[in-house]
């Protein structure tokens, strides 16, 4: 199993190298190589998976350094929770890499582009295998890299590069923590092995303070408040890379490093309590904002932040599987919604919704599967959205988390909402704008991989519904997880809930009924929520800004003073030797005068000194 | 027998006077006068010396005979110097000599 | 000799010697000055007389006054102008030099009264030191003399090169 | 005491200098106009007997004429760096067109020389003064040997401060006469030791330092340097820039550690103060020169107060350390006079600005130039680093670290002005591209100081085996 | 080793320099042929050294050493440890790099090339000497090369840059002149003799004057806060070579300086003083980073990066644990690489540009992909990104500082973050973006650009990805110096 687990993450590391090498060369032919890696990784994944289920655990180590008694062991650490993700990553990895095919069809660095895909998937495989902290952060930086060069693929575009930017640097800030939680880490633990780690029992304090700056790396990186900003700006990348990177992915790293160091989060109630507000606060504000937005990636995006906040709500209350579960199923709807939006993009050759319209009727497929992840997304009862979900309201509910409860209840109804007047804009009603006009259906390279994510998205959910017993959730715990008996009512309300948001869209979307101007634009709120709760201008004015201002009175001071000061006392050297010289007079009585003060100065010092006089 | 202290102080005297010269005259001849000065009381130090301190032997005598002849030589030189800067210069006015400074 | 006789005799010899070297650091007179400046070392001479140096007295005479003097005065001549030239500098410079050299006499003055010279010693001079000198020239000072010799050479081609006038080629 | 039992050997050099310096006078006087030119090889056989008869009293220690002329480690060392030095200057001025005739020049530099050597081997008052000044007459003639304005200025200032310097150090003469009797630097030190500290001793000792000071260019005595080295005719300012200088070292090695020891801490102190007032004003007003030669004479002041830390230190260790360091000096002081000499030659003038694009004119002088300077500042690699390794490190070791760190925090920011130099000779642009030649007996001794730079830099064991370091 | 195999290395660039000499001037390429195989030529030595290094092996090895001066005990004493061998190699290596950057140098080919491999001797000399004054002598030797290379091939402010390099660096190193000498005499020894005073250890009272003269000649060097301002100065006006032997090479001259002479010779003043030196070295690293941040010129903020990053090094040695030593010493490396690279790109790009100015350039990425996507990739290595050899020194002083200074060590991971914030801004307008209408058309990188690149990339790599072989090396050298010091 070792050599498997080795090559899958082997594979897209080579189709990488190959790629950065002959990339240019090979053209649209690039895509082969990536997809072929990543559809073998797939392929061993589903052998993982199964060898897993088995009851096989595997495990590689070796050395990567080692000081004194300091070893840092590297490896690869198959377990159930590694095993879900491979299959996860791996899946929505090479459907979106099939998808790219056509999406990113005559594109001049398409090679890099694939090569990049390719070291992406490895950097996530590598990250959810790892058996070590170090590790893990380094593919979680690999991830973050390759994400920021995704994101600004069309570097060219200044928004694009601009989004990069602000992808790398947001979620460095959630690094910080990550790191500094990394050194305390170390400095109580002694060693960074997560299952030695696991092993311990930490004071509470110590296992919170650990917990919390752990958990500040997947407030970046998993987009939570307040870091979430940099997450809808990254939209400005390909598609296609938003699907793999803001879907299933990287973001998903978050969650699932969350989930990793689950039994360090469980030493401290405060962290778990931590989680689970950052995760609530984040899943409402975001559906908040996404009410508003009209450009049908950035509401993706929200709904993304959204969801994400749902599954630390998940992880935070305690229901770890429902997290995980809600993770699983989340990647794949959201994957076919961005693809889906891919696909109406790529037709529209625009992102405004209100450029949309209608398209139901010219690209079935893509309106059927959009539709379909957006009744996932809603929690339309029995869709894959809905089981998970669910879960997690309920894990909130039996943990007597109740404030919590509610809100999530609450945010599925927005969920419903928002996403289901982003399907009645685009797909019912006439045709805005020309492009919408003449639109065609994708082709099958694009079209396919929606078919089998709409699959995906609707069935799913089933393997960790009460209809098979929580299937999902006992293997990932290792059969402990009690089987729980399924909470009608939780799941009514939120069926219900998600029925009541459709509606209220269709009402208000889907109908003339409702006047268009039900909300002023000048309302408080409104303005609040469009512009995005002010996160942006709040960190531009009180960060970003102070950050140069500061930056830039520190070059003066450097220059002026500290340099000031070094140029200073060579000017005063050089005065001081122009000053020195004017006793050289040219009138040589002078000189014999000097040498006359020189000796009377010399005569009493020396009696001085001798004692004498 | 006279103090020794009155020579010294003589000598003194003589040697500021000399130096006075040295440092206010403008003419160079002037200066070699000064000089002058300033090197008799030092021999009436030196002669003086000998009788006081070893009047037996006459080192001091010796001493004060060499610096005579020294002071012949420097005078020669001395005035050779300042004939060529005369030619040179039509003037021997040490406040003339003001090319060097600085 | 009578101590008060030769206290008198210092002590006139002292102020010839205080007024003629006054007379050659002030005069306005360059020519005047050399005549005091031969009076002063005179006077000199005579210091050396009275204390029984006799050899150096009568070297003092002939070298300074015959040699020394003479060749000064043959400069004078020879920058003849320069007689009655600016001799004394500006009023600050005067003070400035006055304060420096009362400095300068009065702690050597107050030193010397401090000092004791212990080494005085009241034996009587030889009688004939005229040849216990020449003998020393001839045997314990021999090198100095010599090298004074070489001194004289040197001198004295070096004041001919300088002094000679240009073009001999 | 009668001549036949004085050891002629001990005065050997001093007589085969002064017979050459009276052969080559003689040469002027009755040779052809033609066969002059002879005369300078003449003194360099002259300067290299001397060295030779040297190297046969290496090792001895004897004084002879009453104790007042020894021979002795330090005497011979500073002698054999005076020749050494002063044949690389006839070397180096062999066929460079002299002021005045040949004879005249190497003869009054011959007895200058002779002067120097009878400084550094005087022991008693009355030797010292005379040999003293048998080294400054010449010295002020050959100043003054341009016969122009400008040299007859110098000359003439050179001559008055020297006068002066002489008068005060003959006035500290007969006080310490007068405090013991004697003239003898060992009977003088003899009858201090038996009696309490006079203060005239004091007032003694430092007219003495007055005139001592006076010849290496000691602040606050120093006023006749810079403008000697400016005004001077480029040989003889190469020549005063070092030769002199030995006898003046040799002098006050001799005098004061010798005659003058009951009173150490007090002229070691002087000294102290000293070194720190000329280093400091040498190196700061050498900031302000643009004459190259100029620049020179106070970085000359400069080393002065280096070389005072040896005496400051006032032990074996740090005299030797002082030699040492003197030599090295020396070579590189003297190289870069003579790269001078060679740039006027050519007719390049002597502002630092002259020198512009040095390194493309003349690549090897310009090298030599710059080594020459590093030395100076005692960058590691050259002679100079060496000099000052041992000198602070005598400083050190009595204790007296504070004089090192002055000592090297002036070093450091001299290189603020020899980089001047050097940066004319590489990074500026040169107005004409002509190259520069040199004469080969001036570039050969040039090159010769430079290796000696460098290898004393790199090797300097065998050389400090021969003084005793 | 039966041949005296350090001595060959250190001194081979000098006799290929005197054999450059004799090669006409103006066949330029000839002489530039002959350099890099000089240099290569030298690697090529210095391979022996990685083979034939006993791993835990406590004393020094390949030692060599011979009376020099013995009349005060100098010896010529050169020896490598785990500490010092990687920097040799890397000077090594950063030397025939710097050959191949140099290729553009049109003027003086000779006279450049001859300096460039003079101070190949000066640096190589520092980290083998284990006498004082050779030390010493190789670490002043340095300046001389220097100044030339940067006042005759640097850039328009070339002559102030050059003295001021100088002069700052001279004047900061005078004082150890004093503090060696002070060693000496006052040791008891009688020895300049590096590991005989290290056995003992200097405790006499003079050791904290000792230890200000060593600190300040190796802070100036390194450079640390605030005796830094020679460098933005040197390194931005320097020739594209002189920046990366500076930034590569002569930094490190201080911060292994601070291993082997403070930590080793004065551990008791070490101890005392480290608290300030951490200060120090933080103040560094957010003060650089800021003033970084600040910098429109590419070049110059390539050269504050170069003093917050240095800044991380001190730490991880004022921290002294084994952890953070170890970081340290890795980071050394990893600073050489990374700075020299960044430098080299700089230059690279400046030959085609011919500007610096961050809002001039842009696009490059479109221009020059290659070359742009090295320089993308340098700056992420140069902001610690994991995977590349800067994260791993980073981590490691990080991890092991905390111990030690837990408020610091924060600060300094908040540094971080400003590192990412300035080199991603300079990715974001230099290589990304698109290019200003007035930029002309630039060829890609070439052939020897390329190679010149490789080797730093991929060494960057390999330690980033696997760093336990070469700790193999630093860590036993650490543990002994911790155990010296600790008894």
């Amino acid at each position: 199993m070792n050599y498997y687990l080795a090559l899958i993450v082997l594979l897209p590391v080579l189709s990488f190298i190959t790629l950065l090498i002959f990339g240019k060369r090979m053209g649209e032919k690039s895509s082969y190589v990536s997809i072929a890696a990543v559809l073998a990784g797939f392929a061993l994944s589903i052998k993982a998976l199964l060898y897993v289920m088995d009851g096989g655990h595997a495990k590689i180590a070796f050395t990567w350094l080692s000081i004194g008694n300091f070893d840092v062991t590297f490896g690869l650490l198959l377990d159930e929770l590694t095993a879900v993700m491979l299959v996860v990553v791996t899946l929505v990895s090479a459907l979106v890499q099939i998808f790219s095919i056509g999406y990113m069809h005559g594109d001049k660095r398409i090679g890099w582009f694939f090569a990049s895909l390719s070291m992406f998937t490895a950097s996530m495989l590598l990250l959810v295998l790892s058996p070590n902290f170090i590790q893990m952060y380094i593919a979680w930086e690999g991830v973050g890299l390759f994400s920021y060069l995704l994101i600004g693929f069309w570097f060219e575009k200044k928004s694009a590069s601009d989004a990069a930017k602000k992808a790398f640097l947001v979620t460095r800030v959630g690094d910080l923590g990550f790191v500094i939680g990394l050194i305390l880490l170390y400095v109580t633990a002694g060693t960074l092995d997560m299952d030695k780690v696991f092993a311990m029992q930490f004071a509470p304090v110590v296992a919170g303070t650990i917990s919390i700056l752990i958990f500040f790396g997947a407030i970046g990186k998993s987009a939570q408040f307040p870091l979430h900003v940099w997450l809808p700006d990254a939209m400005e990348g390909p598609t296609p890379v938003s699907a793999l990177i803001h879907a299933a992915t990287m973001v998903a790293a978050g969650v699932f490093l969350v989930a990793r160091a689950y039994p360090l989060f469980e030493q401290s109630p405060a962290a778990m309590q931590f989680v689970a507000v950052i995760g609530t606060i984040t899943a409402f504000m975001a559906a908040t904002i996404a009410l508003t937005i009209t450009d049908i990636k950035r509401v993706l995006a929200y709904s993304t932040v959204s969801q994400l906040g749902y599954m630390m709500m998940g992880l935070g209350v305690g229901a770890y599987a429902a997290g995980m579960f809600h993770l699983f199923t989340h990647a794949f709807f959201k994957a076919l919604l961005f693809l889906s939006a891919g696909s109406v993009i790529h037709a529209v050759h625009s992102q405004e919704i209100f450029d949309m319209g209608g398209l139901g009727r010219k690209m079935k497929i893509t309106a059927i599967t959009f539709t379909i992840g957006g009744l996932a997304l809603a929690g339309f009862p029995f869709l894959s959205g809905f089981w998970s979900k669910d879960e997690i309201l309920l894990g909130a509910y039996q943990s007597g988390h109740m404030a919590i409860f509610w809100i999530g209840l609450l945010t599925a109804l927005l969920t419903a909402f928002y996403i289901f007047r982003v399907v009645f804009i685009v797909f019912l009603g006439k045709p805005r704008g020309h492009h919408s006009e003449h639109v065609q259906e994708s082709p099958a390279v694009m079209s396919v991989p929606l078919i089998i994510f709409g699959a995906l998205a609707l069935s799913a959910g089933l393997i960790g519904s009460p209809l098979t017993g929580n299937a999902f959730q006992s293997f990932l715990t290792g059969g402990h997880g009690a089987e729980h008996h399924p909470d009608y009512m939780v799941m009514g309300l939120s069926g219900a809930v998600a029925l009541l948001g459709i509606f209220a869209a269709w009402l208000r979307y889907g109908t003339r009924l409702l006047p268009a101007n039900i909300i002023s634009k000048d309302n408080l709120i409104y303005k609040l929520l469009v512009n995005k709760y002010y996160v942006d201008e709040f960190y531009y004015k009180y960060l970003v800004k102070p950050t140069h201002a500061i930056a830039q009175f520190a070059y003066t001071f450097d220059q002026r003073v500290i340099d000031g000061i070094v140029n200073g006392v060579a000017w005063i050297t050089v005065r001081f030797g122009i000053g020195l010289k004017r006793i050289q007079t040219g009138y040589v009585q002078g000189y014999a005068l000097y040498m006359l003060v020189g000796l009377i100065i010399l005569i009493i010092w020396s009696c001085r000194v001798l004692g004498l006089q | 027998m006279i103090p020794l202290s009155y020579y010294l102080t003589l000598s003194a005297i003589l040697f500021g006077i000399g130096l006075i010269g040295v440092l206010l005259r403008k003419n160079a001849i002037a200066i070699l006068f000064s000089v002058e000065i300033m090197l008799n009381s030092a021999n009436l130090n030196l002669v003086a010396f000998s009788k006081y301190i070893t009047p037996s032997q006459a080192s001091g005598q010796m001493f004060a005979l060499f610096v005579m002849a020294i002071a012949a030589a420097e005078v020669a030189v001395g005035l050779a110097i300042i004939l060529m800067i005369y030619r040179n210069m039509q003037s021997i006015d040490l406040d003339k000599l003001n090319i060097f400074k600085w | 000799m009578d101590v008060s006789i030769s206290l008198v005799i210092f002590l006139a010899l002292a102020a010839m010697a205080i007024i003629s070297s006054l007379m050659v650091v002030v005069g306005r007179n360059l020519f005047n000055a050399a005549m005091f400046l031969g009076a002063y070392l005179l006077v000199i001479a005579g210091f050396y007389f009275l204390l029984s140096a006799e050899l150096v007295g009568i070297m003092q005479v002939f070298v300074y006054v015959g040699g020394v003097v003479v060749v000064l005065l043959f400069g004078i001549m020879l920058t003849s102008q320069m007689i009655n030239v600016r001799l004394v500098s500006a009023l600050q410079q005067r003070v400035l030099t006055l304060v420096v050299v009362a400095a300068l006499v009065g702690l050597l003055v107050s030193i010397f009264s401090k000092t004791s010279f212990y080494y005085i010693s009241s034996a009587e001079a030889p009688r004939d030191s005229i040849s216990l000198i020449g003998k020393l020239f001839m045997t314990d000072y021999v090198l100095p003399f010599e090298v004074i010799s070489v001194l004289l050479l040197a001198a004295l081609i070096g004041a001919v090169i300088i002094a000679r006038e240009e073009g001999r080629q | 005491m009668s001549l036949t039992q004085v050891n002629w050997m001990a005065l050997m050099p001093e007589i085969i200098v002064l017979g050459f310096a009276i052969i080559v006078l003689l040469g002027e006087l009755f040779m052809s106009a033609s066969s002059k030119r002879s005369l300078g090889i003449i003194t360099l056989i002259g300067l290299a007997a001397a060295l030779f008869s040297l190297t046969k009293l290496w090792g001895v220690e004897t004084t002879e004429f009453n104790g007042m002329f020894s021979v002795d480690f330090t005497a011979n060392t500073l002698k054999a760096i005076l020749l050494i030095t002063t044949a690389l200057v006839v070397l180096g001025t062999l066929k460079v067109k002299a002021t005045l005739g040949e004879g005249e020049f190497f003869s009054l530099i011959l007895f200058s020389v002779l002067g120097t050597m009878f400084m550094a081997s005087a022991t008693d008052l009355i030797m010292l003064f005379i040999a003293l000044e048998l080294t400054v007459l010449p010295a002020y003639i050959l100043t003054a040997s341009k016969k122009n304005a400008r040299g007859a200025e110098v000359a003439l200032k050179y001559f008055l401060l020297g006068m002066i310097a002489s008068v005060i150090l003959l006035y500290g003469m007969t006080l310490l006469f007068g405090l013991t009797g004697a003239t003898n630097f060992a009977a003088i030190a003899d009858k201090l030791g038996g009696g309490p500290i006079e203060p005239t001793l004091i007032v003694a000792m430092l007219m003495i330092m007055v005139g001592l000071g006076f010849k290496v260019a000691a602040v606050p005595f120093h006023f006749w340097a810079p403008d000697v080295y400016e005004g001077a005719p480029v040989p003889v300012a190469s020549y005063l820039a070092v030769g002199p200088k030995a006898g003046g070292f040799a002098a006050i090695i001799h005098l004061f550690p010798i005659a003058l020891v009951v009173i150490t801490p007090a002229w070691a102190g002087v000294f102290a103060i000293l070194a720190v007032v000329s280093m400091s004003l040498g190196n700061l007003v050498a900031f302000a020169q643009t004459h190259i030669r100029r620049l020179l004479g106070y970085s000359a002041i400069a080393h002065t107060g280096y070389l005072l830390v040896g005496l400051a230190v006032a032990d074996n260790y740090g005299y030797s350390s002082m030699i040492f360091y003197f030599f090295v000096y020396s070579l590189a002081a003297l190289g870069a006079f003579l790269v001078i000499l060679a740039t006027t030659e050519w007719g390049i003038g002597e502002d630092i600005t002259d020198f512009a694009g040095l390194s493309r004119r003349a690549p090897m002088l310009a090298v030599a130039m710059a080594v020459f300077l590093f030395s100076l500042v005692g960058l590691p690699g050259f002679a100079g680093f060496m000099g000052k390794l041992f000198l602070f490190s005598a400083a050190v070791k009595s204790d007296l670290i504070w004089l090192a760190v002055i000592g090297v925090i002036n070093s450091a920011i001299s290189f603020g002005y020899y980089v001047t130099v050097i940066r004319q000779m590489y990074l500026v642009s040169p107005s004409t591209n002509e190259v520069v030649s040199v004469s080969k007996p001036l570039y050969f001794s040039i090159m010769l100081i430079l290796a000696a730079v460098i290898f004393l830099g790199i090797y300097p064991t065998t050389f400090l085996s021969i003084i005793n370091l | 080793m039966d041949y005296p195999i350090i001595t060959m290395i250190v001194f081979w660039p000098l006799v290929g320099a005197l054999l450059l000499q004799l090669i006409p001037r103006d066949k330029v390429n000839i002489i530039r042929w002959s350099t890099l195989l000089i240099t290569l030529i030298g690697l090529a030595m210095g391979l022996p050294l990685l083979s034939g290094f006993k791993v835990g092996q406590t004393a020094m090895q390949f030692a060599e050493k011979a009376p020099w001066i013995p009349g005060i005990g100098i010896s010529y004493h050169v020896g490598l440890d785990g500490i010092s061998l990687p920097l040799f190699m890397l000077g090594l290596l950063l030397v025939v790099v710097t050959v191949l950057a140099s290729w553009s140098i049109k003027e003086r080919v000779r006279e450049y090339f001859s300096l460039l491999l003079f101070l190949e001797v000066g640096m190589l000399g520092v980290f083998a000497a284990l006498d004082f004054v050779l030390f010493y002598i190789f670490w002043e030797l340095v300046l001389i090369p220097m100044y030339f290379i940067i006042g005759i091939w640097g850039g328009r402010n070339r002559s102030y840059a050059a003295v001021k390099f100088f002069i700052y660096t001279l004047a900061g190193s005078a004082l150890m002149l004093v503090g060696i000498l002070a060693i000496y005499f006052t040791s008891g020894l009688y020895t300049f003799d590096i590991v005989k005073l290290m056995e003992v250890g200097y405790n006499h009272q003079l050791a904290t004057f000792v230890f200000l003269t060593f600190f300040i000649g190796f802070a100036v060097k390194v450079p640390m806060w605030p005796v830094h301002t020679w460098l933005p100065d040197a390194y931005v006006q320097a020739p594209t070579g002189g920046s990366i032997i500076m930034a590569g090479i002569l930094s490190k001259m201080g911060t292994y300086a601070f291993i082997r002479v403070i930590i080793q010779v004065l551990p008791g003043e070490f101890t005392r003083f480290a608290p300030y030196i951490a200060v120090l070295a933080v103040i560094s690293i957010v003060y650089a980073a800021l003033t970084a941040i600040a910098q429109s010129d590419l070049k110059k903020l390539v050269a504050y990066s170069s003093v917050s990053h240095l800044g991380y090094i001190m730490l991880g040695i004022a921290a002294f644990t084994q952890v953070s030593l170890n970081g340290a010493v890795l980071q050394m490396v990893n600073h050489g690489l990374i700075t020299g690279m960044l430098f080299l790109l700089v230059g690279y790009i400046y030959e085609r540009t011919q500007t610096n100015e961050i809002s001039e350039l842009g696009g490059l990425s479109v221009k020059i992909p290659i070359l742009g996507g090295m320089f993308v990739f340098a700056a992420l290595a140069s902001l610690g990104l994991p995977g590349l050899s800067g994260f791993v020194g980073e981590i490691l002083i990080l991890l092991g500082s905390y111990s030690t200074y837990g408020l610091y060590t924060i600060i300094a991971v908040f540094g971080l973050a400003l590192t990412a914030f300035y080199l991603i801004r300079a990715n974001q307008y230099a290589i990304f973006g698109v290019p200003p209408a007035t930029m002309g058309e630039f060829r890609d990188v070439n052939g020897r650009e390329f190679i010149s690149i490789l080797p730093l990339i991929l060494l960057i790599v390999a330690v980033g990805v696997y760093p336990k072989p070469f700790l193999q090396y630093i860590d036993p050298a650490v543990n002994i110096v911790l155990q010296m010091i600790r008894g």
